[in-house]
């Protein structure tokens, strides 16, 4: 028993994986059995059409559809709770690292585009030279932003570094805009075309008429985003540096005292979560295909909610905290027309998801799965 | 310590801006008292200060207001600079009248507050005679208060709210068609020409893209269309969950009203899903960077369709020259409302010279108002005159069909219909 | 007369017991104390009388109401002030104000009241601030009464909090480690004034100590914890010579030793 | 350089000077006000006056006079002569009541909201769907009015709504409040954020089912309260006639009212909020702010006092809403969003946290920066690049300037920027805050 969980195949591998296809299968089956019974409970409400049939029709698809966006959430939402964790401070610009990520991305496609090898080259290798390039970028980035806008506030009053970094929110944004209009006179950032990953797979389902179709995009955002998950997980619970990283989120005095940089290690925290920002940020640009300097906001502001969600500071908790917020955005946003007969829209969806955030925090104020990581005495 | 440092400072600020006005030679500083919004007086009273020499009458200004900062500078920008285009390009003859005319633009923030204060400041500068914007019509309704009380004409070159013009301000006037004119010409189209028996309607969450997909509505629920859903969304990226039930739904037609960098992810998407049918656009979806962003979405299935008043660079010469000049001056292709924009600030310009040459010396804004309603002239976007309330009295739109699935096949986009629709006034 | 009396209060943090079965009481009047090792529970068992931490099991009643589910606030307007190990200040507001947000039970000034300034009003903070001054010369304080809390040295935060904890006319008053971090001539200062403050007021005093000398010069009542639990209590004289207050403070050998010296 | 100011500034603050430097500020502002009335630097002397007056040394009665001469006959004069004036310290009014409510909320009781410009909205709507024909179309479809509708209510209704605003503001603070104020302070701030998008979200969707807010469109056309009785206007008709050049109108008059009305309600802001600061109520909220713990163990209800801060704040965004909206004519969602709850925001730290002439200041100068420096700074690029001039020593054509560069553009950088030097540089803000020193006199023996 104990030789299984501590080898490091299963510890490193097997129980993250395992943990992040419990969280989205769980979620998604919960949600669904929800959905249906209330298909059941608004049929009569519906006269001109079978409401139960039609919750089902789309069913696979929506859960697919969450689970994809989830994860894109999640992967956002690791780099506001790692920061989180490490400092207790919301990083808010962390939604412009993100933006970053993606713009730069594209830009590489661009160059490649431009060039003319973006047609011949294997688009998988791409997307990996985007993510790499995207991941220097943003990491370095969120390093300099730490440098620059909270390392000197440090030991300053909670509301301080947070209203720094909102300010630096705004900052990136224009200055962003400032580098995109004067060097290319443009202000969207427009993915070129290239391979195939827009189409779909298409599983057939026993039972089902219609074929799963799994748009081969959506499964390597996925794939990314699990790989990028489990490589965190070693990161932090399976090497020295993880080991420091733990020991200044439990207590930082005590971990300089151990010889600890604390300064570096802070640095290595906001690096690790840029980095993920960035990769996030060229996943999200695949799917949203066009970014502007703007863009960060929104998706930051659900993954933000996905880490409180969870548990902020936990990092398990930001993987169930997106995967429930994509999977219920998803849900709301393609059921509330259809039950409500169109008298509330997906329009609603955002304020479902903080409702949803708010009903959650008042039954467990510190979220989902607490706060675990850098639970303080 | 620090409140007589502070003192100190502002003190410093205070001097060091005085100097500034008084070293720089910044205009505002000598300029005359603001000219006085009564209707009733007599013309050209400040102006006539500069008639020291028959060649120079002196600096006239138009004022251009959108928003230039912020998510919504896309268009606010492109406003500015369509304007600017066309002065630099059509103000030969009041310079060759020996007037000195400059472009001032002011940026709103695609906020009420600003766009107020703005007005309130344009309306103080006393060379400011005519004006061209604003993108947002939330912006525009309360600061055309403040242009109707001075006399200001301002012509909107994107405001297709009713009410902007209902309200009956002489001021007030627009190159664009109305939400109310657009969306039926829309709604005949697909129903009549395309034949659709069901239609999905989605719009932008924007005054602009909520009023012409009501309409839309209302027309097609008149013609019997089925409604498949009526949808509003702000997202922009991410448009799966709409999607699906689409998909499922398959309605003939898809209409979506609002802002293309919005639309060409959603068409992309949906297509991309499966969906077979026909996309409609309103004038917002007017820009190349649209097939760049959705590509084959927009040539495949029923291809895609949108309406405007800017007749396509194919057909006209004179559109085809905008844009290459355009991109000539701004490195950027024309967005939506950049024509517009040209033609508003045409608009103001014939207004002014007719006014002028009316008066025989700077006409007052009443007087340019007053002209800009007797202006006709032939726009990029087609004829344009103005009714009595500031609408355009006929409406012509263009039907166009996409033809390529990049930027570069924008210009060879086809009319496929002209509908020609009458502004129904101020009334009901 | 039993003025606090607690039964069997268990306090847990997940698998650790801080305070097991402690069984306790205050008589009206007296001075008492609460000794114990470092880690003993003693701050916890505060802490669970004053509401901050809510007991698992057991009872407290003050005065004969029980205070099990109140809130922190709600204890204090029972009669129970305090003052913390770690002094806690409001260091940016004034001296004068800590005190007079210590008195904010006995005001009782509305939202309506405070922006109309009523009479009542006015004569309600004139008298506050006369109390808080004088109570400010009582712990023995003059002229800091505008200085901000965290600019006065330490034995003066010392007293300010003991101010701020009489501004709010207590019948039981807690003290935390009141004479920590003292030299000798302070803490005879400061003994001298817990006197007073029961004799002059009444008011009575129960509090945790290290400086035996403070203990044992002051206390007329000694409990003593360890592992969460009472292993003693009594006179300090009886406390003096109790066998497991000297092992639990000195380890088993020492205490052989102590009692073959004796 | 500190000393070498610091003394002159001594010197300079004792005796007659203050006075006089008061007075000279004044009426040079005055008049070159009056001279050039569209001079961003004459107004900015004018508009240094008051700190003057804040900072200098000189008798009560004094700053009073010089104060209200100020207020009352000089500014309404040179505001109907360039109404934009009168407009920017509308704004300022505005907005510093604002950022006076949201200084309750955090810098006093420590809570940090960033969603506060939904009671604003909260406000604003209150007048607006009462005040406008709204509740005659609540089954018409947004942007398709039948011009004919009836005006639900008089609009001397307007001043029981000025009231109802505070009330339906501080109401929904209090909801707000109640479930989330036991969260921790980061929590807070996400959940207080969710709050203002899910406001401002409901006013753009709440055109159906049935349309209480018109949707995106907004609504339009909202009534202003009447302007006094004729006789009155003509009164001042005439008075005014000879300073400002020609017969002030109607519109001129909105200008001027709505003005004093502003003034008004931060007058009555100011006292409100200085008066609950010193109080039992405010030590109970900075007791909060410096230590829950500490406070709750003195006796001091935490939910209850931060419910009460809440209410406070939201309730001056509530009076200043339904006045905007009356002012405007017009409200639509646009106005609520999260930028504007950060500018706000932005104005608190720049004057400094819990300063009560802090906040003040910061409004007055964050609404300066945005719609008077900022862009007169665009305009005069602008000036420059449509001219022939050039740069002298490195011979650069202003028309060869990017456009990309116009400095109204990147407002938002530059808020960024005050918002990160000021955190790193002067994190208490321009005008920190100060505790009230009380008269101890029996203690100076």
């Amino acid at each position: 028993m104990k030789s299984i969980t501590e080898n490091p195949v299963y510890k490193f591998l097997l129980f993250p994986i395992g943990q992040i296809l419990i969280f989205a299968l769980g979620a998604s089956v919960v949600l669904s059995l929800v959905t249906v019974l209330l298909a059941f409970i608004f049929k009569f409400n519906v006269t001109d059409f079978d409401l139960v049939e039609r919750t089902m029709l789309i069913l696979p698809q929506v859960v697919i559809n969450g689970v994809t966006i989830g994860f894109v959430y999640a992967t956002i939402a690791l780099g506001y709770t790692m920061v989180y964790g490490v400092l207790e401070f919301i990083n808010f610009s962390h939604s412009e690292i993100f933006m970053v990520g993606g713009i730069v991305g594209i830009q590489l496609m661009a160059y490649f585009e431009h060039i003319g090898t973006l047609a011949t080259m294997n688009e998988y290798l791409v997307i990996a030279l985007a993510i790499i390039l995207a991941m220097v970028v943003s990491g370095s980035l969120a390093v300099v932003v730490e440098r620059l806008a909270y390392k000197p506030l440090r030991g300053a009053p909670k509301l301080v570094p947070l209203i720094s970094a909102i300010g630096m929110s705004f900052f990136l944004q224009d200055i962003v805009r400032l580098i995109l209009s004067l060097t290319t006179g443009e202000f969207n950032v427009i993915l070129p075309k290239f391979g195939t990953f827009d189409e779909f797979w298409k599983l057939a389902v026993p039972g089902m008429e219609d074929p799963l179709r799994i748009q081969i995009k959506s499964a390597i955002m996925v794939g990314v985003a699990v790989l990028m998950l489990v490589g965190l997980n070693y990161l932090v619970n399976g090497t020295k540096v993880g080991k420091a990283i733990r020991a200044v989120a439990q207590d930082r005095p005590s971990a300089s005292l151990m010889g600890i940089n604390v300064n570096q290690i802070i640095s290595i925290t906001f690096l690790v979560g840029g980095t993920l920002g960035g990769a996030a940020g060229v996943l999200f640009a695949l799917k949203a295909t066009k970014l502007d300097p703007f863009s960060g906001f929104f998706p930051g502001l659900k993954a933000f909610t996905s880490a409180v969600l969870g548990g902020i500071g936990n990092l398990t908790g930001a993987l169930l905290g997106g995967l429930v917020l994509g999977l219920l955005e998803s849900f709301a946003a393609s059921y509330l027309g259809i039950f409500t007969n169109g008298a509330f829209g997906a329009e609603y969806k955002d304020i479902f998801a903080f409702a949803i955030l708010i009903l959650v925090l008042i039954f467990r104020p510190s979220g989902l799965l607490g706060q675990t990581v850098g639970q303080k005495a | 310590m620090n409140k007589r440092l502070l003192a100190l400072l502002s003190l410093l600020v205070v001097a060091s801006m005085a100097l500034a006005a008084c070293g720089g030679g910044a205009a505002p500083a000598t300029e005359a008292p603001a000219e006085e919004p009564a209707a009733t007086e007599a013309p050209a009273t400040e102006a006539a200060a500069t008639e020291e020499a028959a060649a120079s009458m002196g600096t006239i200004k138009i004022a251009t207001q959108s928003p230039l900062s912020g998510g919504q500078s896309l268009l606010g920008v492109a406003i500015k600079q369509g304007a600017e285009l066309a002065l630099e390009q059509l103000g030969g003859d009041l310079a060759a009248m020996g007037y000195d005319v400059q472009l001032a633009p002011y940026d709103d923030q695609a906020t009420p507050d600003v766009g107020v204060a703005n007005a309130k400041n344009i309306v103080a500068d006393s060379e400011i005679l005519c004006g061209v914007g604003h993108l947002n019509s939330g912006v525009m309704i309360p600061s055309s208060e403040e242009y109707h009380t001075a006399n200001l004409a301002f012509v909107s070159p994107a405001n297709t709210n009713p009410v902007v013009t209902t309200r009956g301000y002489l001021e007030v006037n627009r190159v664009v068609g109305r939400d109310d004119v657009q969306a039926p010409a829309a709604e005949e189209f697909a129903f009549t020409t395309l034949g659709a028996k069901s239609v999905y309607i989605i719009h932008d969450k924007t005054a602009y893209g909520q009023g012409v997909a009501e309409f839309f509505r209302g027309a097609a629920e008149e013609d019997g269309l089925e409604i498949v859903a009526f949808e509003g969304t702000e997202e922009t990226a991410n448009f799966d969950a709409i999607v699906t039930p689409l998909v499922a739904a398959q309605p003939d037609v898809v209409f979506f009203a609002g802002i293309y960098n919005q639309a060409g992810v959603f068409f992309k998407q949906a297509r991309d899903a499966g969906y077979e049918g026909t996309f409609m656009g309103t004038d917002g979806m007017d820009a190349s960077d649209l097939a760049d962003i959705a590509g084959d979405a927009l040539t495949t299935g029923g291809g895609m369709y949108y309406t405007t008043v800017a007749g396509p660079a194919s057909a006209y010469a004179a559109a085809a020259q905008f844009a290459a000049d355009y991109e000539a001056k701004f490195g950027a292709t024309p967005e939506p409302f950049a024509a517009q924009a040209y033609d508003s600030m045409a608009v103001c310009l014939a207004a002014i010279k007719a006014a002028a040459e009316a008066a025989g010396g700077t006409p007052s804004r009443l007087q340019v108002a007053e002209a800009v309603r007797q202006v006709s002239i032939e726009g990029l976007t087609g004829a344009i005159a103005f009714d009595d309330i500031g609408d355009l009295p006929t409406a012509q739109y263009f039907i166009l069909k996409v033809n390529g699935a990049t930027k570069d096949t924008w210009n060879t986009n086809e009319i496929v219909e002209i509908l020609e629709v009458a502004s129904p006034g101020k009334g009901e | 007369m039993t003025l606090l009396n607690t039964t069997n209060v268990v306090k847990r943090f997940g698998g650790l017991v801080a305070v097991n079965k402690m069984t306790f009481s205050v008589d009206e009047g007296r001075i008492v104390s609460i000794i114990g090792p470092n880690g003993a529970g003693k701050t916890t068992f505060f802490n669970s009388l004053t509401g901050i931490y809510k007991p698992e099991e057991g009872q407290i009643t003050f005065k004969g109401q029980s205070l099990i589910g109140l809130r922190p606030d709600q204890v204090a307007a029972t009669g129970i002030a305090r003052t913390f190990q770690n002094i806690r200040l409001f260091g940016s507001m004034t001296v004068i104000e800590n005190i007079l947000v210590g008195m904010h039970i006995q005001l009782k000034q509305g939202g309506l009241d405070t922006i109309f300034r009523t009479r009542k009003f006015n004569q309600e903070e004139n008298d506050a601030e006369q109390r808080a001054k004088d109570l400010m010369e009582y712990v023995g304080l003059k002229n800091v009464g505008n200085e901000l809390a965290r600019n006065l040295p330490y034995g003066g935060q010392r007293r300010i909090e003991i101010a701020r904890a009489l501004a709010a006319n207590p019948t039981l008053l807690l003290l935390d480690e009141p004479t920590a971090g003292m030299n000798p001539n302070e803490s005879e200062d400061a003994i001298k004034l817990f006197r007073r403050i029961r004799d002059d007021k009444g008011i009575t005093i129960l509090m945790i100590e290290h400086d035996m000398r403070v203990v044992m010069g002051i206390s007329e009542h000694i409990s003593v914890m360890d592992y969460g639990e009472k292993i003693a209590e009594g006179s300090p004289a009886e406390i003096r010579s109790n066998q497991r207050v000297i092992e639990a403070y000195l380890g088993r050998g020492a205490a052989v030793a102590h009692e073959q010296k004796a | 350089m500190n000393t070498l100011f610091g003394n002159f500034f001594k010197k300079a603050n004792t005796g007659f000077w203050p006075v006089l430097i008061a007075l000279a500020f004044l009426l040079i502002g005055t008049f070159s006000v009056y001279q050039s009335p569209r001079s961003l630097a004459a107004f900015l002397i004018l508009m240094s006056t008051p700190l003057i007056l804040y900072f200098m040394k000189m008798n009560m009665k004094v700053k009073v006079f010089i104060g209200l001469m100020l207020i009352v006959i000089i500014l309404p004069v040179l505001g109907i002569r360039n109404i934009f004036y009168l407009e920017v310290i509308f704004q300022m009014a505005v907005f510093a009541a604002l950022a006076l409510g949201l200084n309750i909320v955090i810098g006093m009781a420590g809570l940090l909201d960033l969603g506060y410009v939904a009671f604003y909205a909260v406000g604003a709507y209150s007048w607006a769907i009462f005040g406008s024909k709204q509740l005659s179309l609540l089954y018409s479809v947004p942007g398709a009015a039948p011009a004919d509708a009836p005006f639900a209510l008089d609009p001397r209704w307007f001043w029981l709504f000025l009231f109802l605003g505070v009330g339906l503001a501080a109401i929904t603070g209090i909801l707000l409040g109640l479930p989330v104020l036991r969260l921790k302070g980061d929590y807070l701030a996400i959940v207080t954020l969710g709050f203002g998008e899910v406001i401002r979200v409901l006013a753009l969707n709440l055109d159906k089912p049935i349309n209480l807010t018109n949707g995106p469109q907004g609504i339009t056309p909202i009534q202003r309260p009447p302007l006094p009785p004729e006789s009155i206007l003509q009164f001042f008709r005439d008075i005014l006639e000879p300073f400002v050049g020609h017969v002030p109108t109607d519109a001129e008059f909105y200008n001027v009212f709505f003005y004093f009305l502003a003034l008004i309600i931060i007058a009555i802001a100011i006292l409100v909020a200085t008066r609950l600061e010193d109080s039992r109520i405010g030590r109970a909220w900075t007791a909060i702010r410096e230590d829950e713990t500490a406070a709750i163990a003195m006796g001091i209800p935490l939910v209850k006092m931060k419910l009460a801060a809440f209410a406070a704040g939201a309730s001056f965004a509530g009076a200043m809403g339904a006045l905007y909206a009356a002012n405007r004519t017009f409200v639509s969602p646009e106005t609520f969003s999260f930028l504007q709850s950060i500018g706000v925001l932005t104005m608190v730290i720049l004057g400094g946290l819990g300063s009560i002439p802090g906040v003040i200041f910061g409004a007055a100068a964050v609404v300066l920066l945005n719609i008077q420096i900022l862009q007169n700074f665009s305009l005069y690029l602008s000036e420059l690049r449509q001219s022939d001039a050039v740069i002298p020593i490195i011979n650069f054509a202003w028309k060869d300037l990017s456009n990309q560069l116009d400095p109204a553009k990147y407002q938002k950088l530059v808020f960024g920027l005050i918002l990160i030097l000021m955190m790193i540089f002067r994190p208490s803000g321009l005008i920190p805050a100060e505790r009230r020193k009380r008269e101890l006199v029996e203690e100076k023996e």
